[in-house]
């Protein structure tokens, strides 16, 4: 029988543990590079979400790859202050809106120098 | 106790007229005070022991162990005319300022009292941390009296004063923290101690900058170059002593400045006699130049007030390289022109400020014919002039003359051109009388609406003490230069190995 | 009376005198402080007489008495004492000092009579009489010192003594400020002596003068007696130094004749003569001091001649015969220097209280050319301002014939002598003679030129007296230093007082030969001809011969010109001196002070402020350019980290 | 395993018990009287009885060195130096938020559980030894400061302030988060004890490590605000309401310093030269910038952020000594003397500038104090204090506590840092006493018509007395601190 190539097999199954770091990464620096760009309040929250998940990627990685559970634990941590910091987040984009009538940060700029 | 007593009964007196109920009766109360710790102060003269070099009526008890920084209060010749100079200007100062604080009296009483705690702190705590606390915390009463009471510019003089003279001391700081860990090497105890800090001996590299010694040695001269104030560093000078009030200037230049050329003798000449000895050509140096730079710009100011100002800057010029011709004539002479100084300028600025209250300018172009009016306040003012442009029988010459003797065996150069200062003295102080005091009336001492008074009896009352003074230590010099002979003597001797000791312990 | 007590009273009575009627000075009465101030001075004379009398009992050699009140600086090797000395030269000057001054004083209480501030004067005198004994009886540089600078500070009192009017004022300071640099000079050179010897006390100083000539230029005696000589140069008006003289004339007339003439401005002459060993020690400065002397003479002179102010042609004469001393100091004659100090004193006090009595009869006029004729108003004054006249011209048997003709006689024959050095002085003799017969032509003799409002009367009896005893003075007074070619030839052969009584503490001209009596009469005969020549020709030109004169004048306009503005020294001290030091100050005020040590400190304040600045620039409220800065800050440390 | 609570931890943990139940108090009230505020005092005795509670709790149980939950809270001496320091300021603060009208009124209840939770976060954050627990105490703390600065009653600033602390915050805290990770995947544990022994190895061989590492050191930078972190400091100071400000400037400071001391405490510095210097050239620019930047504030409030900022970077010049000092631990027990003096200190100074608030949007200038000496002598005194103390002036505390830290640092021999700190500081004296000048030499009106706030004078009287005389006795207070760290 002839065999599915191997490099395309050889892909898929020697995912190591560099792969996801580098995606973790990479999703951290999206997620840094939306904040420092993106003008919308929202997109920014988003983001950061981003960037806890691409957190969450490497703490899994790494139990999997340590055979350690503790990585798993964490994450749910992570998740949890994750949503507590989304809520937080949200009110406060809800506050600025009733009071700004305004998502773009930058609209509100009246504290500087 | 007696030293605590001294230092101390001023912030006490302080919390008193914090606390005195009715406003009238400050002024008399403070000058009972200030009367009442002159007259304590004379105490000294019994217990004190001219004839050794040791430290006296010492107090030391340990503050802090972990740095070995301890409450450590002594006294001796070299100290010793400093604190009764402090406590003798005192009352003077306040009996002078009779008229002239008129506002916010109480806070004006308070900053002076806490200022002569500072001041005796500083000429009497022989603990490194210790001296420091008093050393800037004269800052901030002085502050306060320019800023507060001060004249129009006050406020730019008087920030100027407080940061020229923060930025000179903070160094002074690091370098204290630096010895404090040398003598933790040396004798395994860390101790701020200023004995324990002679006992050190610092390595030395003479031509290289970036030595121990030679680094320490400018980290204390810079703070105080600035507070005495030596030539390039002098500037905020004149413009405190203008905008101060009279009280001000007359502290100012009677004690205050003397904190730094004193901090020079008890500081540093003990404590980096090699780097004092290489370096000291840089210091006569400036001095002399000092010295003549202040006699020149003070001929030509305008307003009396900066003339003396800048007169100060001539004659502690004559102070430092006395000090740092370390020989035993320079070192007595410095010591003794720290005591004319006081005396002879606070009585100028003293006297200025009554000429100023009665005329409210101090545009020597509008003065004249002073004298045809005023004869007993020109008979005082002269006198003053003479003892500070030194003619002998008076205070100015006896230290003038020691001092250029000292320097003349240091290098006659230098003490050639400092003799140039006697000249120049005279010509600025001769010439200013010539134009306030003689010719015809000037528009101020004409006005015929406002008749000038003449001295009043309070005037004379102060005025007679520091007349008393300037004859008496001119025609008997030894009274005063007995007290510190001991001392200066032992500090000439053994100058590289400084080393004193507590009288009655071994 | 102790000597002890003898000398305390002799500097505490006019002291005493100072301090009551300074403590008066309110009242008016010029009579009563007149009579105190005077009496003060008798005193301290008769002190000195009996402290003369003392010295004569004293064996020869030992004539000394030395008083001390105490220590006044102590310090480490340094010993001052109030010490007070009295040996021959002392004793002798008091006695000038005590004596023409009380004559001064009597003269005083007339001439001031009127003034206001009369009490004060007295007491300023009496001040100056005190300083003035001190300076002479100081046994150490030091307390000479002291003296010294008082006796300064007397005449800037004195000369600014109508201080209402600037000129008087300034004429006072700079008086001060002159004789400050020769004073500023005179300490290096006590530093000198005493970082070489060890001592400021005369005495022990002359014993420790090596008796070897230094010979060098940079030695260490060489070098202090210049720092002296330089000092006495600002105290006895000498080139450089002279210019403060002339103007010290604003003082009342007889400040004028005591300071001016007859005591102060010779405190360097003694000083000199005080301290003979080491000066001879050094050779240089002798002859340093012998040409600046004989210049002063001649220049002093030149300048005398043209001038109208009765006072300022008194004051260059005394210049130049100061000049004279200090000729004869630097050719060692120092014994002749002391005799012309005091004849000197005797004749020129006259002059000068004739000067003044005459200014008082003129109203207050001091211009010769609006006075001639006064002989038939003044007859008193004009007879002894005559001898006063005869005296400092050197007619035979005046008593400025013997000490100037000594002078000159010395300075051809000393070894440190030169007949340059002769010929000036000849030269200034013939010039003496020339100005002062002027002076009295156009004084007193000739047609009166005074104008027919001023009536000239003659002085009060209290102002005449002193004119006579001065004038007798000037007469005798030569006697005492009779010279010894004159002594031979006069029956007795009187011998040589004043030298036998300084002897002793006077050291003779090394390498001096014996004289040979011919050339001494010579040269005398030559001056004395010269002196007798120039002086008729004056006399003939000033009385009728005055269309000549200006004639003469107009031919050399511009010399004359120059001598009359004196050389313009003045204007060349002021333009090229104090004035550029009185721009230069500020300059360097504006430039060092304000604009450039001030300018230090705001850089340093604006650059912070800058710096605070630029981060307020970044602090620009945009959220995302905060967190860029996160961002960078991340991604540099993690750089700055993991790339080592 | 089988999962045990021995009663010893519970005790341990008894002042978080205390203070949470505490916290809920005020709301439980609110609730059961029908979403009706109850009187703002009780509501504050309430709060003040929770935290004594907790202070006496940790003072019997804590401090003693030893661990809960197996190693994952410590009470140790930093726990009960800090903690108490933490809890005074909340105190203050409290005080402050009762009389403050931006904080004052309806939602007080709701405010002070707030706090009191934010509180809560810090106890665990300087108890945590693991670094998930540090993480989790870190956005505990955080996240109720920012509910509370955004329910502020003041409209416009606070908001925007909120906004900016949360994003920034949240991202820093995703950084450190990061870097935990990598920790965790590079040495397989996160828990500090267990690190303590393998850190500098580690540092010196896995870059990985070395990467989390920076991460969290970088997290911490920002919450102490270190330049170039620091960006939000002077925003959210200003915007924040003003006892909000003094309770960040002071307690967050405290217990992140304090939790930033554990990580130090690790000592990677003596692990990596560079991290070492780069944080020595962080703590050089942070000077420099908090005070070049506070000269030119005209705003108190954005004057005293940007001294907070070079207060920061002094503190950070401590923990660098801290981090490589071998003998006790005398550096850090300075670092934390001097948190104690800077919370003194702050909390006058903020406390004072609440007084001078009329409504709750007024911005307090520097200006607006021309006059106050004449109106309120004793109150100018006490703020003249402040300022002097801040400068570094003897005798005051201000000047022990930097006397201690620069001489730990010249003893470590990081003597150029010492010099650039003094000379820092005569920088800052120049801003420092500008307030002084316009209280005491400027002609004015100073507006005190409304400043009747009774609680809030007392506390500034009290803060000055202590700043004044506690430096002259600062020595034992010290050794205490010094004996409690080892």
């Amino acid at each position: 029988m002839d065999s599915v190539s191997s490099e395309g097999l050889s892909l898929i199954t020697n995912v190591g543990l560099n792969h996801y770091l580098v995606l973790s990464t990479a999703l951290f620096c999206l997620g840094l590079i939306g904040v420092l760009l993106r003008r919308n309040a929202i997109v920014m929250l988003m983001s950061i979400e981003l960037m806890l998940n691409a957190v969450n990627i490497s703490f899994i990685a790494f139990g999997k790859y340590n055979n350690n559970i503790d990585g798993q634990i964490m994450v749910f941590f992570v998740m949890t202050i994750a949503a507590a910091e989304a809520a937080v987040g949200l009110a406060l984009a809800v506050s600025i809106f009733k009071r700004f009538k305004e998502v773009n940060i930058r609209f509100f700029e009246h504290l500087r120098g | 106790m007696i030293l605590s007593t001294v230092v101390f009964l001023p912030i006490l007196f302080a919390l008193i007229i914090t606390l005195w109920p009715q406003k009238s009766s400050l002024k008399p109360i403070a000058l009972g005070f200030s009367l009442a710790h002159f007259i304590f102060s004379l105490i000294l003269f019994q217990s004190f022991d001219p004839s050794t070099a040791q430290l006296q009526l010492v107090e030391r008890h340990m503050w802090i162990p972990k740095f070995g920084i301890q409450y450590f209060l002594a006294l001796d010749g070299i100290s010793f005319w400093l604190i009764l100079l402090t406590t003798f200007l005192a009352p003077l100062i306040l009996l002078a300022s009779w008229k002239s604080i008129e506002e916010k009296v109480r806070g004006f009483l308070v900053c002076f009292f806490v200022l002569q705690t500072a001041m005796l702190g500083s000429f009497l705590a022989f603990d490194a941390i210790l001296f420091y606390i008093f050393w800037e915390l004269s800052l901030i009463p002085m502050y306060f009296i320019v800023g507060i009471w001060g004249g129009s510019r006050r406020i730019y003089a008087t920030v100027k004063f407080f940061i020229y003279t923060m930025a000179g001391s903070v160094l002074m700081l690091v370098a204290i923290i630096y010895m404090m860990y040398l003598t933790q090497q040396a004798f395994g105890q860390m101790s701020s101690s200023l004995l324990d800090f002679y006992k050190l001996n610092i390595p030395f590299i003479g031509n290289e900058f970036f030595s121990m010694q030679t680094l320490l040695f400018f980290a204390f001269a810079l703070a105080f170059a600035i507070k005495v104030p030596l030539f390039p560093l002098h500037t905020w000078l004149p413009d405190a002593h203008v905008e101060a009030p009279t009280p001000g200037s007359v502290v100012l230049a009677g004690v205050m400045l003397k904190m730094g050329t004193f901090c020079y003798i008890r500081w540093v000449l003990p404590l980096f006699p090699e780097a004092s000895e290489y370096w000291s050509w840089i210091f006569v140096l400036l001095g002399v130049i000092g010295i003549i730079y202040g006699a020149l710009v003070a001929m030509v100011q305008p307003d009396i007030k900066k003339l003396v100002a800048y007169s100060s800057v001539s004659h502690m010029g004559y102070i430092i390289i006395g000090l740092f011709a370390m020989n035993h004539q320079g070192l007595q002479g410095g010591l003794y022109q720290m005591l004319n100084h006081g005396i002879s300028t606070g009585a100028l600025f003293i006297l200025i400020g009554m000429i100023y209250e009665r005329t409210h300018s101090r545009e020597i172009s509008q003065y004249g014919g002073l004298a045809s009016v005023l004869p007993n306040f020109t008979i005082f003012f002269f006198i003053i002039t003479l003892s500070s442009i030194a003619v002998p029988l008076t205070n100015g010459f006896v230290g003038e003359f020691l001092i250029l003797l000292g320097v003349y065996k240091y290098s006659p150069w230098s003490a050639g051109f400092a003799a140039t200062g006697v000249v120049l003295g005279a010509a600025y102080m001769l010439w200013m009388f010539k134009r306030v005091f003689y010719g015809e009336k000037g528009p101020l001492v004409a006005d015929e609406k406002h008749p000038l008074m003449d001295l009043n009896l309070r005037e004379v009352f102060v005025l007679v003490p520091f007349v008393v003074m300037v004859f008496w230590m001119g025609i008997f010099p030894n009274t005063f230069l007995k007290f510190s002979e001991a001392s200066v003597d032992y500090l000439v001797k053994n100058k590289s190995s400084y080393q004193l000791t507590v009288k009655g312990e071994q | 009376m102790s000597q002890t007590a003898l000398i305390s009273l002799l500097l505490a009575s006019p002291f005493i005198g100072f301090l009551i009627n300074g403590f008066r000075r309110k009242h008016h009465s010029g009579n009563v402080a007149g009579a105190i101030a005077s009496v003060a001075v008798f005193i301290s004379f008769l002190c000195s007489i009996a402290l003369w009398i003392e010295l004569q009992g004293l064996p020869k050699d030992a004539r000394s008495i030395l008083v001390n009140f105490g220590s006044w600086i102590s310090v480490g090797g340094l010993n001052v004492n109030f010490g007070f000395l009295v040996d021959q030269l002392s004793s002798l000057m008091i006695l000038i000092i005590t004596g023409v001054g009380f004559l001064i004083h009597l003269f005083s209480i007339g001439y001031m009579h009127h003034d206001p501030g009369v009490a004060k004067y007295f007491a300023y005198l009496n001040f100056f009489i005190f300083n003035m004994l001190v300076l002479v009886l100081g046994d150490s540089l030091v307390t000479l010192f002291v003296g010294w600078e008082g006796v300064g500070l007397a005449s800037y009192l004195l000369i600014g003594f109508w201080f209402t009017d600037k000129d008087k004022a300034s004429a006072g300071m700079k008086a001060f400020i002159t004789n400050r640099i020769g004073d500023a000079a005179f300490l290096i050179g006590m530093f000198i002596f005493f970082t070489s010897f060890g001592t400021l006390n005369i005495q022990e100083l002359n014993a420790l003068a090596p008796t070897i000539a230094e010979s060098t230029w940079y030695g260490i005696i060489t070098l202090g007696t210049l720092f002296l000589f330089i000092g006495a140069t600002g105290k006895s008006a000498q080139i450089p130094l002279y210019v403060w003289l002339p103007d010290a004339m604003a003082g009342p007339t007889p400040v004028s004749a005591l300071i001016h003439a007859a005591t102060m401005v010779t405190a360097g002459v003694y000083m000199i003569v005080r301290m003979n060993p080491l000066f001879l020690a050094a050779p240089n400065t002798m002859l340093v001091i012998a040409v600046i002397g004989a210049l002063t003479v001649i220049i002093a002179a030149s300048i005398g001649i043209v001038q109208n102010d009765i006072k300022k042609v008194l004051a260059y004469s005394t210049v130049s015969q100061l000049g004279y001393m200090f000729l004869a100091c630097g050719v060692g004659a120092f014994t002749a220097a002391f005799f012309h100090l005091m004849t000197h004193a005797f004749f020129k006090a006259l002059m000068f209280l004739g000067s003044g009595s005459v200014i008082h009869a003129m109203h207050e006029e001091q211009d010769i050319r609006k006075m001639g004729g006064l002989k038939k108003y003044l007859p008193w004054t004009h007879l002894t301002f005559m001898i006063g006249w005869l005296a400092i011209i050197g007619t035979p048997g005046f008593s400025g014939f013997f000490s100037k003709d000594e002078i000159l006689w010395l300075s051809w024959h000393s070894p440190l002598g030169h007949w340059s050095l002769w010929g000036l002085g000849v030269l200034g003799a013939t010039m003496t003679a020339f100005y002062m017969t002027r002076l009295m032509a156009l004084t007193f003799w000739g047609e009166s030129r005074v104008p027919k409002s001023t009536h000239p009367h003659e002085s009060s009896p209290i102002m005449l007296i002193p004119l006579f005893v001065l004038a007798a003075l000037s007469v005798v007074g030569g006697y005492v230093g009779i010279p010894h070619v004159i002594g031979a030839i006069l029956p007795g052969h009187p011998e040589n007082i004043l030298a036998n009584w300084l002897g002793p503490i006077i050291r003779p001209i090394p390498g001096i030969t014996e004289a040979e009596a011919s050339t001494e009469w010579t040269l005398m005969g030559i001056s004395v001809g010269l002196a007798l020549i120039s002086s008729l020709t004056a006399y003939t030109l000033y009385t009728k011969k005055q269309e000549l004169v200006r004639a003469m004048t107009e031919k050399i306009r511009p010399v004359y010109e120059l001598v009359y503005k004196k050389y313009l020294v003045d204007e060349f001290y002021f333009g090229f001196i104090i004035n550029p030091l009185v721009r230069i100050s500020e300059n360097i005020w504006a430039y060092i002070d304000v604009r450039f040590i001030d300018k230090c400190t705001f850089w340093a304040g604006d650059l912070i402020k800058g710096g605070g600045s630029f981060v307020r620039s970044l602090q620009n409220g945009n959220l995302q350019q905060y967190a860029m800065y996160i961002g960078l800050g991340l991604v540099l440390t993690l750089t700055f980290v993991m790339m080592r | 395993m089988n999962f045990t609570i021995d009663m010893g931890d519970v005790l341990l943990i008894s002042p978080m018990i205390a203070l949470f139940l505490s916290s809920l108090v005020p709301l439980t009230i609110k609730v059961l009287k029908g979403n009706a505020e109850q009187a703002p005092i009780a509501t504050l005795t309430q709060a003040l009885l929770g935290i004594i509670a907790a202070a006496g709790l940790l003072v019997s149980f804590g401090g003693g060195g030893n661990t809960a939950f197996n190693g994952v809270l410590a009470f140790d001496g930093i726990t009960l130096t800090t903690g108490l320091i933490a809890l005074a300021a909340a105190a203050g603060s409290l005080i402050l938020m009762f009389e403050n009208p931006a904080t004052r009124g309806v939602q007080f209840s709701e405010l002070v559980f707030l706090t009191l939770s934010s509180v809560l976060g810090m106890l665990i954050l300087i108890s945590a030894l693991d670094l998930l627990m540090i993480f989790i105490g870190l956005e505990m703390m955080s996240l109720s400061l920012y509910i509370m600065i955004g329910m502020s009653h003041e409209q416009r600033l606070s908001k925007e302030s909120a906004f900016k602390y949360f994003v920034l915050g949240s991202l820093a805290s995703a950084i450190f988060l990061f870097g935990i990770s990598f920790i965790f995947g590079s040495s397989g544990q996160t828990n500090i004890l267990q690190l303590l022994d393998t850190t500098v190895q580690l540092v010196q061989t896995n870059r990985l490590f070395l990467f989390g590492l920076v991460l969290v050191v970088v997290g911490f930078c920002f919450k102490v605000s270190v330049a170039p972190f620091h960006a939000w400091t002077p925003d959210v100071y200003q915007g924040a309401p003003t006892p909000h400000t003094a309770f960040m400037a002071t307690a967050v400071k405290v217990v992140s310093f304090a939790a930033f001391l554990r990580i130090i405490a690790l000592r990677p510095l003596v692990a990596s030269e560079s991290l070492f210097d780069i944080l020595q050239w962080l703590a050089v620019i942070t000077m420099l910038v908090g005070n070049t930047a506070a000269i030119l504030q005209n705003n108190l409030k954005r004057m005293l952020a940007y001294s907070s900022i070079s207060h920061s970077g002094y503190l950070l010049v401590g923990l660098l000594t801290a981090g490589i000092s071998d003998n006790g631990s005398f550096a850090a027990s300075s670092v934390i003397f001097y948190l104690f003096a800077y919370s003194l200190m702050t909390v006058g100074a903020f406390a004072l500038v609440s007084m001078m608030e009329k409504t709750e949007d007024h911005t307090m200038e520097v200006d607006d104090l021309a006059g106050f000496a004449k109106k309120r002598p004793a109150l100018a005194m006490c703020f003249a204090i402040f300022m002097l103390s801040f400068a570094g002036m003897p005798p005051s505390i201000g000047f022990f506590s930097k006397f201690y830290l620069f001489n730990a640092a010249v003893g470590e021999g990081l003597i150029w840092l010492a010099v650039w700190g003094v000379l820092n500081s005569v920088i800052s004296v120049y801003y420092y006493l500008r307030p002084v000048v316009v209280m005491y030499m400027k002609e004015g009106e100073a507006d005190v018509s409304h400043a009747g706030h009774f609680a809030t004078a007392f506390m500034i009287i009290v803060t000055a007395a202590l700043t004044l005389l506690l430096g002259v006795v600062s020595g034992p207070l010290l050794a205490w601190f010094e004996s409690s760290l080892i």
